[in-house]
């Protein structure tokens, strides 16, 4: 019997054009939590893929309990005791959870679906996870961290040996995390390998023993988590060393630019007051779902509030729709790039000028010329790692996507206040410095910036001033001075203890 | 607890809000024409809108995959066309070997369909739009511009006279459609590839990725299609004792409509075979109904139309205003 | 600002001419000059007054084409237009034959288009939920029914009075007026499709709906327009249609809306959005009509050529998505 | 590159489609009949040997002598629009002319147009043309006209300024007595009847109708006859049926119906034969269609109906042609002419102010002699 469950060797996956993976090595312990870390684009996902059966590597071989094995598709790797929970769930929205929990490995009698029998297998598996749904609701109807312990759910009932969590806690706050941490620990003293990735550093120390570093879809080194300080592992994810990760500078607060007053939308917040003042960053946080994204993006007119005031240097203006927010110097950086963010099959520059383009004609025809130069310098400026112009957004890497749009906020020359929603969401560790570079040479500009975060550290190393948002509602503020992460935990979860003290 | 979750199921579904409208529409009628209700008037409208039945069943699938399919008549008018001349020149005489033949050459029609889209990667509406042309083409070729009457088809037509396989009670065709229904439902809600429809139609890259044969399963769509489409091409030529090169052209439409009525989402994933059936009962009822209650000839289709928009529309008010209270619901 | 690592960005577009004649455009116009050849070699009655005087009937549906195109850009689509051109026929024909002066009939024909374009348009808009293809779907029964409710029984209305369309049918040499105005319409679609700013909202909208909304463009307003647009050009080829047929009747425009889109499609415009190009669409358009005239010349079965028609659309979309899967995997191996 | 080889590859598809579309209309003519194989090599050869005799040549000079004579059908795939369609190519070719047969693509006038202007630049001789709209051909048939060809119209006319004559397959009067006549017989004289006719725009099927009423009004021995509807069908089956089932719910009384209609009375005999209906059915019909429905007994819906012979009727549309292409004739009323072995034929005064050329009565298919007209159309 091997020493590893899994090990792979020398696997080299090249894709039309690109190398994806070059000769990486894997080897991965029975009953161990292995971290997988790298930058966006450094080839984990791929290699996830190759591992589960969907892609097929060119070259190398891959032992499964010291014998060696060829997945020709998903449902090999499946049989043979390997799932995986990917990065963006891969859930079907019309279909009930037992559905998803149990898609593709049905039971079965006569050639019939057993529902009954599903429904309460699909019950045990989401009582081990301490799910507060029942498994008849339709998956959409679920928040994100419902999901992915849906998906972990699927994971278990397949009885694998192995399982993969790709970015499990991306879209995790920290209590959500918290949990799933434990079902992870709960997993791997069932015997249960399990192969973790994650931009959070606090995944691994938390859970791992070892770490595997990927970079340029090149395998780096293995390492034990307690033998590596964080920079070390930071130089070698991203190939050189990162000296200050938050670099907030000093900036002179001036007078206040926005103020929205008693915003209610049903169903989603109530009485929300907020205002900024020009320089200043402050932090938008609090669980999923609280309704950060939704306040913000009914300030800029996506969607339109119920009652409530805006007031822009003192006067009250009135947003009807993206557009006029955008006249107003208000600009919304989006959380999701790929759906709301960024037209992916169009080009950089294209995708850079959309939202001024209506600016950039000459008796009505649009100046292509002006409009290529234009876009070219706010590229540059944010430092976009691409080749031209014309190259398609949906080539870029994550990081280098959000510098894109970014470039589409700067591009607006009578920006007065930015609101960025999840910044750095999926975004490697080189790239987010950048970005919080970028935003503090805003500040410094004398720009207003709202950020919404459920990150923690960003949200504690780059705001000045932070509300905290539970439930639709603002349940605290507080300076950059006084915040803590347990006050911060502590406002978002009001709600909670509300409920516990009614309980009671 | 059981039986509230039941009452909830019946109020908060769109299948229920379709029968509310089909009985409203059922009364209304009844009371301008007191016949229609009657049990021959009911069988009458089952029976002449079979086909239509028949076919929604598998627009349904092939909705529920995010697809299109407006090439569905042609298919029915070649596998129809095509038995008829066979009947007419006495190459073939069995009732049954007259269905085995369209339903094969509609699978064939469908088949060919569904590798042009599912391998071929083409756009369902695009490519149905072209063999809408070449299989309607084909079937004018097969008439040679005759057509398969009643005096051709010799004891075929009597298929859908006889009540035979109703046990002496329910006419043959509805039967063949009540058959339908049930093992369409069977399969799409007890079977596995049933539920892969609905899988690939929510998520066809997590469908992929859950190991499901997604080119298989959407080739397979097309197929049903195209046999529900020569099925219901020999129940036609049938019931109406004749084949015609232009039978059933542009009916199309009201298929899609039906399940469109019947709350089948266009974007794929969402949709039952009850819904189906009851938009397909709503066309047929107002088909049915407009000449009985003396509304003129020539305002039918304006009518018929405004009732198809209505009635989608509603759906979407009923929808919004569902979304609405479950928002105010919420605690905050 | 950032840029520290100093890198640069190249904004200079790489042109050269054999991407040109390689891309689907300059496929198409080969295969344009190859019909023409090849109906020259077949009809010996094709030729270029032949051709320029068969092309009227033709020609009315192009005219849907463009504002199609758009409609097909955003990823939406209309299959009421042939009603449309229907109701605005019959109305402009009713409107005429009451006497009215020749201007009123002509704008009561537009005005009418414009109406039904409009009440597309306002139910796509505030129905996103909806398909258009449903909605349009019940327009185009709704509107159909009720030209046929205008024209009665007997379903068909004649001009009185045919002086004022005479003249819209009239020729410069060989040329029909209508040639000149469907050219214009070309010219004028491809460039605000390529250099304007509704243009490039339209490719916007269609490759993807959600950031342009995000990105401040007026999204709704966009595809208004475009289906009034669309509306009004049903209503300028219900005009040009009545000059050919002095009347109007239930059949009127039957078939249109699928045609238009067949020459949008084989032009390289996608009904998923985003894709393709006005100048494919018109010489697609041009293409398609040679051949059908071409053929119609030699007294093809009238069925045999549609399914000629139909094995050309599914080929055009089927044969490039062969080809790169096998350029794929030749070069993997 | 591979984009070129795309291209070539498009062409040669398109290419092998076309030949494979001629191809198959000609293997399948074969095995229909042999007129219709020499029609189709016929039509196919035409245009070649015009383009061999040299460019200049026009098909009018054809070596042939007869000339080149065009009908255009109502519709595709209507086995009465065929024998029509055979008759005109029987007595072309018993001419020495060359007959081109064109189906449009939809039973619509639009669809006719395309074919007319097709015509036109093939330089053939005459057009005689089944109308789907009275009107709408009104541009196109000038255009033609201006060009040197000569129009007629038959079984369905054209209005009086686009044709020289029409071919009328019986007076629209005769038609409509003949169908009076039939109801008063059924009924015995006196009850409720309705009509089920094709759609609400069909030109004949609205004059008949209408001719219907005012024989009724203008003899007081109709007078115990009550029509109680006149439904439109569509010349669909499933809606005529469904028209049908509504007429028999809303008159229990109802004693007859007249489909003057070939698709609407098929369809109303096979409702009302497959439900032992006691209402009858008569119209214009075609004898292979309705062999079935035929009979006097209560076991046959249709005791007996009326058409004339589309054979005829195509082959009168060729003499005809030929004798307005040969100068025989101009189309003014009070001229005669040879139609061949058909006889002599005079021209009259047609009801819409123009002239027309009538075919004869319609005929009665009746139990004794449906048995031998059901193989012949």
């Amino acid at each position: 019997m091997s020493e590893y469950v899994l090990e792979l060797k020398g696997i080299t996956k090249i894709f039309p054009g690109v190398k994806a993976l070059n000769n990486v090595q894997f080897q991965l312990k029975p009953g161990e939590v292995h971290a997988l870390m790298g930058e966006n684009g450094a080839g984990k996902s791929t290699f996830i893929k190759v591992i589960t059966g969907v892609h097929k590597a060119e070259e190398g071989e891959m032992y499964l309990l010291g014998k060696k094995v060829d997945f020709r598709g998903p449902r090999d790797a499946q049989q043979a005791g390997i799932a995986a929970v990917y990065q963006h769930p891969t859930s079907y929205p019309d279909l009930t959870v037992t559905e998803n929990i149990f898609m593709n490995h049905e039971i079965k009698k006569n050639g019939m679906i057993q529902w009954k029998q599903m429904n309460k297998e699909a019950q045990e598996y989401l009582d081990q996870l301490d799910a507060d749904f029942k498994p008849t609701v339709e998956m959409g109807s679920l928040s994100v961290a419902q999901q992915q312990m849906v998906e972990i759910a699927k994971a278990i009932s397949t009885h694998a040996k192995i399982i993969i969590l790709d970015e499990p806690t991306a879209a995790l706050t920290a209590s959500e995390s918290e949990k799933l941490y434990r079902i992870v620990e709960k997993l791997r003293d069932e015997g249960v390998s399990i192969i973790f990735i994650s931009h959070r550093f606090e995944d691994m120390y938390r859970l791992a023993e070892r770490v595997t570093v990927f970079r340029d879809s090149q395998y780096i080194g293995t390492y034990d988590v307690n033998g590596i300080t964080n920079a070390e592992l930071i130089k070698h994810m991203v190939g050189r060393e990162i000296k200050d990760l938050f670099p907030k500078p000093e900036v002179r607060l001036g007078e206040e630019l926005l103020r929205i007053e008693d915003f209610s939308r049903t169903g989603y917040f109530k009485n929300i007051s907020l205002k900024v003042r020009a320089g200043e960053i402050i932090g938008l946080t609090g669980l999923v779902g609280a309704g950060r994204t939704e306040v913000m993006e009914s300030l800029c007119g996506i969607t339109r509030p119920d009652e409530g005031r805006i007031f822009l240097e003192g006067k009250e203006i009135f947003i009807k729709g993206p557009g006029d927010a955008m006249d107003n110097g208000i600009v919304l950086l989006p959380e999701d790039r790929q759906k709301t963010g960024l037209i992916l099959s169009w080009g950089l520059g294209r995708n850079v000028t959309l939202p001024i383009i209506s600016k950039l004609t000459r008796k009505g025809f649009i100046d292509e010329k002006a409009e290529n130069e234009l876009s070219k310098k706010f590229l540059e400026d944010v430092d976009t790692k691409a080749v031209t112009i014309f190259d398609a957004a949906s080539s870029l890497s994550g990081g280098n996507q959000q510098k894109v749009v970014v470039a589409k906020a700067l591009v607006q020359d009578n920006m007065k206040v930015i609101i960025m929603d999840e910044p750095t969401k999926g975004v490697d560790v080189g790239a987010k410095a950048e970005i919080y570079q970028i935003m503090g040479e805003l500040a410094q500009k004398g720009f207003a910036i709202i950020m919404i975060s459920s990150e923690m550290p960003e949200i504690l190393g780059m705001c000045d001033r932070i509300y905290v948002m539970c439930s639709g509602r603002i349940t605290g503020e507080l300076s950059r001075d006084e915040a803590t992460q347990e006050r911060i935990l502590e406002y978002a979860m009001e709600k909670e203890k509300r409920e516990e003290a009614a309980e009671r | 607890m059981e039986k509230k979750s039941l009452w909830k199921k019946i109020t908060g579904s769109r299948e229920a809000s379709l029968v509310i409208v089909l009985i409203v529409l059922c009364a209304l009628i009844s009371v301008k024409s007191p016949a229609f209700l009657s049990m021959q008037n009911i069988l009458e409208i089952l029976k002449n809108n079979a086909v239509i039945m028949i076919m929604s069943l598998g627009m349904l699938c092939v909705l529920l995959v995010g697809g299109i399919d407006i090439s569905i008549t042609s298919t029915l008018a070649l596998a129809g066309m095509s038995i008829g001349m066979m009947y007419k020149y006495s190459v073939i005489e069995s009732t049954l070997l007259g269905f085995v033949i369209a339903a094969a050459m509609g699978a064939v029609c469908g088949l060919v369909i569904g590798l042009v889209i599912s391998w071929g990667r083409v756009l369902p509406i695009i490519a149905t739009m072209g063999f809408m042309y070449i299989y309607r083409g084909l079937a004018y070729l097969v008439a040679q511009d005759q057509w398969a009457g009643a005096d051709a088809l010799g004891t075929f037509k009597d298929f859908a006279l006889s009540n035979s396989l109703g046990l002496g009670l329910i006419n043959n065709v509805i039967v063949i459609t009540i058959l339908c229904y049930v093992i369409f439902y069977i399969v799409l809600k007890w079977t596995k590839f049933g539920r892969n429809i609905y899988a690939v139609g929510s998520n066809e890259e997590a469908a992929r990725i859950s190991g499901i044969n997604v080119t298989a399963v959407k080739t397979a769509v097309y197929t049903i299609m195209g046999l529900l489409a020569g099925i219901s091409g020999a129940l036609a030529t049938s019931v109406y004792a004749s084949a015609q090169p232009n039978m059933q052209t542009s009916k199309e439409m009201d298929v899609i409509a039906a399940c469109v009525i019947g709350g089948v989402s266009m974007n794929g994933g969402r949709g039952s075979v009850l819904g189906a059936l009851l938009g397909a009962l709503v066309l047929s009822v107002i088909a049915k109904a407009l000449p009985l209650v003396g509304i003129d000839a020539i305002a039918q289709n304006t009518v018929k139309g405004v009732i198809i928009v209505a009635v989608i529309i509603l759906n979407v008010l009923t929808q919004r205003m569902m979304d609405k209270t479950n928002l105010e619901k919420r605690e905050m | 600002m950032a840029g520290k690592s100093g890198r640069t960005i190249s904004a200079v577009p790489q042109k050269s001419f054999m991407k040109t004649i390689l891309s689907w455009e300059g496929i198409l116009l080969v295969l344009f000059i190859g019909i023409n050849i090849f109906c020259k070699c077949i009809s010996p009655v094709y030729n270029f007054t032949n051709v320029l005087r068969e092309m009227p009937k033709y020609l009315t549906e192009i005219f849907l084409l463009f504002p199609m195109a758009y409609i097909l850009l955003m990823g939406e689509i209309d299959i009421s237009v042939g009603s449309t051109v229907c109701l605005s026929a019959t109305v402009a024909c009713l409107v005429s034959n009451a006497g009215l002066p020749f201007g009123i009939v002509l704008l009561a024909g537009l005005a009418t288009g414009t109406v039904c374009g409009m009440i597309n348009g306002f139910l796509a808009v505030k129905f996103r939920e909806l398909p258009t293809m449903i909605i349009t779907l019940g327009t185009q029964i709704v509107f159909r029914g009720i030209a046929e409710i205008a024209l009665g029984d007997g379903g068909s209305v004649s001009l009185v009075n045919a002086d004022g369309f005479r003249m819209i049918a009239g020729k410069v040499g060989p040329f029909p007026y209508l040639f000149f105005v469907v050219i214009i319409c070309a010219v004028i679609f491809t460039v605000i499709a390529e250099k304007r700013v509704y243009g490039r909202s339209l490719y916007a909208i269609g490759s993807n709906s959600r950031t342009a909304f995000y990105s401040g463009i007026k999204v709704n307003k966009v595809l208004f327009t475009a289906y009034a647009v669309l509306g009004f050009l049903a209503g300028v080829s219900a005009l040009f249609l009545i000059s050919a047929t002095y009347g109007a009747n239930t059949t009127t425009g039957k078939g249109f809306e699928m045609d238009a889109i067949a020459m949008a499609v084989f032009g390289g415009i996608s009904t998923a959005g985003g894709k393709g190009k006005l100048t494919g669409a018109v010489i697609a358009a041009f293409t398609i009509v040679c051949l059908r005239v071409g053929l119609g010349q030699i007294n093809m079965n009238a069925q045999v050529i549609l399914i000629i028609l139909g094995l050309l659309l599914i080929c055009s979309v089927l044969l490039p998505n062969i080809s790169s899967a096998l350029h794929k995997t030749r070069k993997k191996a | 590159m591979k984009k070129k080889i795309l291209c070539t590859i498009l062409s040669a598809v398109m290419a092998a489609s076309l030949l494979a579309g001629c191809g198959n209309s000609k293997e399948e003519q074969t095995t229909a009949s042999a007129v219709e194989e020499t029609a189709a090599e016929d039509q196919e050869e035409a245009p070649e040997a015009d383009a061999a005799g040299g460019e200049e040549a026009e098909p009018e000079t054809d070596a042939a002598g007869g000339g080149t004579y065009a009908l255009v059908t109502k519709s595709a795939g209507n086995p009465f629009n065929e024998k029509e369609a055979e008759g005109f190519q029987k007595a072309v070719e018993a001419i020495g002319g060359t007959a081109i047969i064109q189906h449009p693509e939809s039973a619509t006038a639009d669809a006719q147009i395309t074919v007319i202007q097709s015509l036109i630049s093939q330089n053939v001789d005459s057009i005689c043309i089944a109308a789907n709209d009275e009107n709408a051909l009104q541009a196109a048939l000038e255009e033609a006209a201006a060009a040197g060809i000569k129009v007629c119209s038959v079984d369905s006319t054209v209005n009086v300024a686009s044709r020289l004559v029409h071919v009328n397959q019986a007076g629209v009067t005769e038609i409509g007595q003949c169908l009076v006549d039939a109801v008063y017989d059924i009924t015995g004289g006196e009850g409720q009847w309705a009509v089920l006719s094709a759609t609400s725009q069909a030109a004949n099927q609205n004059a008949w109708i209408e001719s219907m009423k005012e024989i009724i009004e203008s003899d007081s021995k109709y007078a115990g006859l009550e029509l109680v509807e006149v439904a439109y069908g569509d010349d669909e089956p499933q809606k005529s049926t469904d028209v049908t089932q509504a007429l028999l719910q809303n008159y229990p009384d109802l004693k007859v119906i007249c489909a003057p209609t070939t698709v609407g009375i098929a369809a109303a005999a096979k409702v009302l034969q497959d439900q032992n209906s006691s209402v009858k059915l008569t119209g214009l019909g075609l004898p292979s269609e309705m062999a079935e429905y035929i009979g006097d007994d209560d076991a046959h819906s249709c005791p007996y109906m009326f058409l004339w012979n589309p054979i005829d009727l195509g082959r009168l549309g060729a003499y005809t042609s030929a004798a307005l292409v040969n100068g025989d004739i101009t189309g003014a009323a009070g001229e005669k002419f040879t139609a061949g072995d058909m006889g002599e034929y005079e021209i009259v005064t047609a009801g819409d102010g123009g002239t027309e050329i009538i075919l004869g009565a319609p005929f009665a298919f009746t139990p004794e002699n449906i048995e031998e007209w059901k193989v012949v159309y």
